[in-house]
């Protein structure tokens, strides 16, 4: 029996087309990639065995370009657990609470079918949090789209955000706070990064690791169809052209109902104990679920394709292998304990099968109506995949400037300028996105979006978190790596200003296409720029994704590291909040270096001269960050408003812009003059504090080695005055930044 | 003229509502019931010179706004005044 | 007392309502699951908020078959309190214990936020904790909150005091405006006849914790927790939901 | 049996979907449009003997769940198996 077994080959099926090279690239495979494969089998493979590889080594799914630089990245920290290998990091948060976060793009999918690309997208991330063992908590968003009048802009931020919403609100996992940004250099290609957050109990965290030869595979949710197949893993894995219009695979639509029903039924068969390893079915679908843990464990698989559940008949093996379906799930149970299993899953009313078993050799293997359709080496497909140290090179002459034109006409006066800032969508609120979000449900929302970070409160302890997400691209574009670092910086001191030590961060690399040397280049630089502020600021980098081929027409995008930082507030009822509180009180300004123009949305508006970014001094924001951190611990502060898009005179408007009662702001000068630069500029490190008079002193000894400035008063009146420049009733500018993208929908319908 | 527009899911295409009705339809006890679909239906007056020119409107308007191309089929029919109403 | 949270497929909010009534306001609260038929003997029944079964097909079209609310149903017929919020007020037009219906919201898109509602009636088991024309601070988040009846359901229902809760401004006007959703009349909340079925789309589990943003909501909690104990005051050994509880909205408040 | 369902809003009940949609086809140049609604458009198998049988299943599936009477009109078609598709 044995014997016979081991002698058994694959077998083609009838129809299928004939196996070789030209075929092999046909599926993305370089001729070395296809010769690797023959190796690994020590023979032809057949259609079904090329389509897994072609899949599983594709760079969506195997990372083969980016796998050695992401090395670089620090990821040991006293609060990490567990680990290396599974799907998502996690940190300790405190009273045996472990924080489990990842981010991860949609950006292709979403610009061909924005509703459901971007729900999906959603759906996706979550499952790589709730298959740890962790309850999703909350959500956010990173979106990058093209110029606000691009035609298409309309079109894909609708459907975008829509899908967003749909999912996340039907899921009851609410959506705390994101980014969105409009510049022409995303017409081509738009950026959907999502992010998910859950929460487990240090001991309730599940691993995706097979054991126990013998153990049954099940496979629980939504049942197989064609959605998606050479989906998200080819489709992000080569450049986007005309002709992708005609590879596209049936879209895959999301079904939040059932992924609910799945994070209930998940969680509750995790702590009857009876689950051995469980895994997402993502990218790859079931041929990455079985064959990751299998391979993680060391042991091998048998899948009977015959109990796939379908949802129509006449699918192939290949198709059945290769579907991206979405909410599934495999799990390795233990041997004895399906029935468990199954009633809970019923409960649910969801089905769970059992689909194979974990074997003792090593290998995956697929059968289908009686015959081996596939017999791979697990490892082959999981960890194996070529590794690639593709060359880099710094492009000769300097970088375009994105969305940045030389200063041609004079530039408006700064009241004036400062109207027009905050009536940019990329300066203007951003309500009309997260009004359409459920940032409340789970009843844990203490700031939801509208400010710098997001706090959130963990039931039954003190503690609360506080989560951003940060990315600029525009600063990257000039500089990789200072930008790929000022945004680690920038999330970090985000998540100080609501008055919480940065603790670990996850990362989405969205970069052009990694076979030409200058944008492998702009990765490189990029990682290393994490790297260093990872390390500065001792926030370990636990999860991520990376998105290559972000190209049409071979025009990539600029390079747009997006990070998300979690930090953890000891006394959730510390947190501090943006918003100046009390007439009277002191402004501070704090800055670790002088800003600049560039890459500024100033720049874009208006145009500004040659230039670098300003300095970025990582000792620096460390400390900034630290005495944040303190300041917020010994209640020293009434408000922190980190200065970003729009600069210090925008920073201090929104300051002003309290719901609870709009205040104003008496400035007596700007430090550093009256330029541009000064009012408008980006870049530097900067946060707007407010304090009560008597504190100023104990406040200062806290920011040693970092330019303090009592720059004015809040006023009860709501004015905002710069010293001779600026007088604005606050009233009309919060209208105008109210409505900045409101006017914009609503002109030519 | 009346138009009456159809929008359904492509075939293949999951869809989740279909799923929810059917589920629904026989846990309520309707025996023999399958492949339930759930799409749109929209009706609309026209102004139009003929039932030409109608039906060629009524195409443009689903190519560019009532079905959404990549996850949805549709059909449409136009009745001229005359005709009663459904 | 003690309240019923009923837990649909798809349902949302239900650990919100649990905790705000159980761990809030200190109440006995327990989860009812939509396959049983036992009402364990609950004073008042919470259908909440979420997308049962996904909302596919219409909000609350499927819910209203699940077996649990054959007995919310006897259970309301009886006079027991019942109240839905969000999903759960969908849910009890679906089933016809309350009149007309929740269709999309004006903007076609979900709305998550704060809203000012008034109080219509405050002589109800749902709203006797507040004044008569009180403003109450609430979030609503629903992409299906229009609420709509036929015209002459309307001028009735308004005339016996059914409508309880109306979009308003801060200042309790009435102002298109301040109609997130666009309802008729800009109803927010509607009564039955018998002043026992009570249906929102505002939130007030979510408005009871100052930390997150307002305690409005426990007004609408209170009132009932008030009208049940005087229910049971009136009448010693009655235990579930008082057959006269509908009746309360006589006494003043 | 093909079984196919039409439901729309009810004359005089609000249709945010069909007034939404009718401005946006007249911001897309379509002239002379008037009167959208927007519902749903059902369709299912049904195994049932007779065409009137399956009729009287179709009726009882609307009624009980497929519109909503309070604010929603519905009418249905059977197509018996050898008629074609539509
Ligand atoms: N930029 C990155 N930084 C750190 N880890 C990364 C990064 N990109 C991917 N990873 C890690 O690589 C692993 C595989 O990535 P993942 O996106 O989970 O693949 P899949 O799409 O198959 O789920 C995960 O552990 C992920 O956290
Ligand atoms: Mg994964």
């Amino acid at each position: 029996m044995t014997a016979t077994k081991t002698a058994e080959t694959p077998v083609a099926l009838a129809g299928e087309p004939a196996v070789g090279l030209e075929q092999a690239r046909a599926h993305g495979l370089s001729e070395d990639e296809y010769r690797a494969v023959e190796r690994w089998l020590g023979r032809t493979p057949t259609f079904t065995e090329l389509g897994v590889f072609s899949v599983m080594w594709s760079e969506h799914c195997s990372y083969k370009s980016s796998r050695r630089h992401l090395r670089m990245l620090p990821n040991k920290g006293p609060r990490v657990v567990g680990g290396a290998g599974e799907n998502a990091g996690a940190l300790e948060v405190g009273d045996g609470w472990v924080a489990v976060f990842k981010i991860e793009s949609h950006n292709h999918p979403s610009f061909v079918e924005p509703y459901q690309g971007a729900a999906t997208g959603v759906g996706g991330i979550l499952r790589d949090i709730f298959t740890m063992g962790a309850r999703p908590v909350a959500s956010m968003d990173s979106l990058k789209f093209g110029a606000f009048d691009h035609p298409r802009t309309r079109h894909l931020l609708g459907g975008v955000v829509g899908g967003i919403g749909g999912y996340g609100n039907c899921v009851g996992v609410p959506t705390v706070a994101g980014e969105v940004m409009f510049d022409a250099a995303f017409n081509g290609n738009i950026l959907v990064n999502a992010f998910c957050l859950g929460l487990a109990r240090r001991d309730e965290l599940q691993s995706a690791r097979a054991q126990g030869p013998g153990n049954p595979v099940m496979y629980v949710g939504s049942a197989t169809g064609r959605d998606g197949i050479h989906g998200a893993s080819l489709l992000a894995s080569a450049e986007f052209d005309a002709s992708s219009e005609a590879k596209r695979p049936t879209v895959q639509v999301g079904d939040p109902f059932t992924e609910k029903l799945l994070i209930e039924a998940c969680l509750e068969a995790m702590r009857s104990g009876a689950i051995v390893a469980i895994q997402d079915m993502g990218a790859a679908g079931l041929t990455s679920s079985s064959s990751e843990m299998a391979a993680r464990g060391g042991l091998g698989i048998e899948l009977d394709l015959d109990r796939i559940p379908l949802r129509e008949a006449g699918l192939t093996p290949y198709e059945i292998l290769l579907s991206e379906s979405q909410e599934r799930m495999l799990l390795v149970a233990q041997r004895g304990r399906e029935a468990e299993l199954a009633a809970i899953f019923a409960r649910w009313d969801l089905h769970a099968v059992v689909v194979g078993k974990i074997t003792e050799d090593q290998r995956w293997r697929v059968r289908w109506r009686g015959a081996l359709v596939a017999d791979i080496p697990a490892g082959a497909l999981a960890d194996q995949a070529p590794v690639y140290d593709r060359p880099a090179r710094e492009p000769s002459k300097a970088p375009p400037r994105i969305s940045s034109r030389p200063a041609t006409a004079p530039a408006p006066p700064p009241a004036e300028a400062l109207r027009r800032l905050l009536d940019s969508p990329n300066v203007g609120s951003k309500r009309w996105v997260y009004r359409q979000y459920d940032s409340m449900v789970q009843s844990n929302t203490m700031a939801g979006p509208g400010g710098d970070a997001a706090v959130l409160r963990i039931k039954g302890t003190h503690r609360g978190l506080a989560l951003k997400v940060d990315s600029n691209p525009r600063a990257c574009a000039l500089d990789p790596y200072v930008g790929a670092a000022a945004c680690v910086v920038e999330a970090a001191r985000n998540v100080a200003c609501a008055g919480a030590r940065p603790i670990g961060l996850t990362n989405c690399l969205n970069y052009g296409n990694p076979e030409r040397p200058e944008i492998m280049w702009q990765f490189i630089r990029g990682v290393e720029g994490i790297r260093d502020a990872a390390l500065a600021l001792e926030t370990p980098v636990v999860s991520g994704n990376v998105s290559f081929y972000n190209e049409t027409e071979g025009r990539a995008i600029p390079p747009t590291p997006t990070i998300a930082m979690l930090g953890v507030l000891e006394d959730a009822g510390r947190r501090v909040t943006q918003f100046f509180k009390r007439p009277g009180d002191a402004i501070i300004l704090l800055r670790t270096a002088a800003p600049a123009l560039a890459a500024s949305e100033y720049a874009a508006l208006f145009g500004c001269g040659a230039g670098a970014l300003a300095a970025l001094d990582l000792k620096r924001e460390r400390a900034l960050i630290e005495g944040l951190v303190a300041a917020a611990d010994l209640g020293l502060i009434g408000s922190a408003h980190d200065v970003a898009e729009g600069g210090l005179a925008v920073a201090l408007a929104e300051c002003c812009f309290n719901p609870d009662g709009v205040l104003g702001a008496e400035i007596d000068g700007m430090p550093g003059g009256s330029g541009a630069e000064v009012f408008f500029g980006e870049g530097a490190s900067a946060v707007v504090l407010s304090a009560a008079a008597g504190e100023l002193e104990k406040l200062r000894g806290l920011f040693g080695g970092i330019e303090f400035s009592v720059i004015g008063r809040v006023a009860g009146e709501p004015r905002l005055r710069v010293a001779k420049v600026i007088d604005e009733d606050v009233r009309e500018l919060m209208q105008i930044h109210e409505q900045a993208i409101v006017r914009r929908l609503a002109a030519n319908g | 003229m009346l138009v009456k527009v159809f929008v359904t899911p492509r075939k293949g295409i999951l869809d989740p509502q279909g799923r929810a009705v059917e589920q629904s339809l026989k846990s309520l006890g309707f025996g023999g019931v399958g492949a339930v679909r759930v799409g749109r239906y929209i009706t609309l007056e026209l102004d139009a010179p003929s039932v030409e020119q109608a039906r060629a409107a009524a195409r443009r308007m689903c190519e560019q706004l009532l079905a959404n191309p990549n996850i949805e089929d549709y059909s449409f029919e136009v009745e001229p005044p005359e005709a009663g109403p459904r | 007392m003690k309240w019923g949270v009923v837990r649909f497929p798809g349902s949302l909010d239900d650990a919100d309502a649990l905790w705000a009534l159980g761990q809030v306001m200190g109440q006995e609260a327990r989860a009812l699951w939509h396959k049983d038929e036992d009402l364990a003997g609950v004073q008042c029944v919470v259908l909440p908020g979420g997308f049962s079964y996904g909302d596919y097909l219409r909000c609350g079209a499927i819910a209203r078959f699940s077996p649990i609310m054959k007995s919310v149903v006897r259970f309301a017929n009886d006079g027991g309190l019942v109240i839905g919020i969000c999903n759960g007020f969908q849910i009890l037009c679906e089933a016809h214990l309350l009149p007309g219906a929740l269709t999309r919201n004006r903007s076609l898109s979900f709305i998550c936020e704060r809203v000012n509602v008034r109080v219509e009636n405050a002589a109800t088991p749902f709203t006797c904790a507040a004044r008569q024309g009180e403003v109450l601070r609430l979030p609503i988040k629903h992409g299906e909150g229009l609420y709509v009846a036929p015209a002459g359901e309307l001028r009735a229902m308004e005339e016996r005091g059914q409508v309880l809760l109306r979009y308003t401004d801060a200042a309790g006007r009435e102002r298109d405006d301040a109609n997130p959703n666009g309802s008729t009349r800009a109803i927010a909340g509607v009564a039955n006849e018998t002043f026992n079925v009570f249906g929102l789309m505002p939130h007030p589990e979510h408005a009871v914790e100052a930390a997150l943003g307002g305690e409005d909501g426990r007004k609408i909690f209170r009132s009932i927790i008030m009208s049940v104990e005087r229910t049971s005051a009136a009448k010693p050994g009655a235990t579930s939901g008082g057959t006269s509880a509908g009746r309360s909205s006589s006494s003043s408040v």
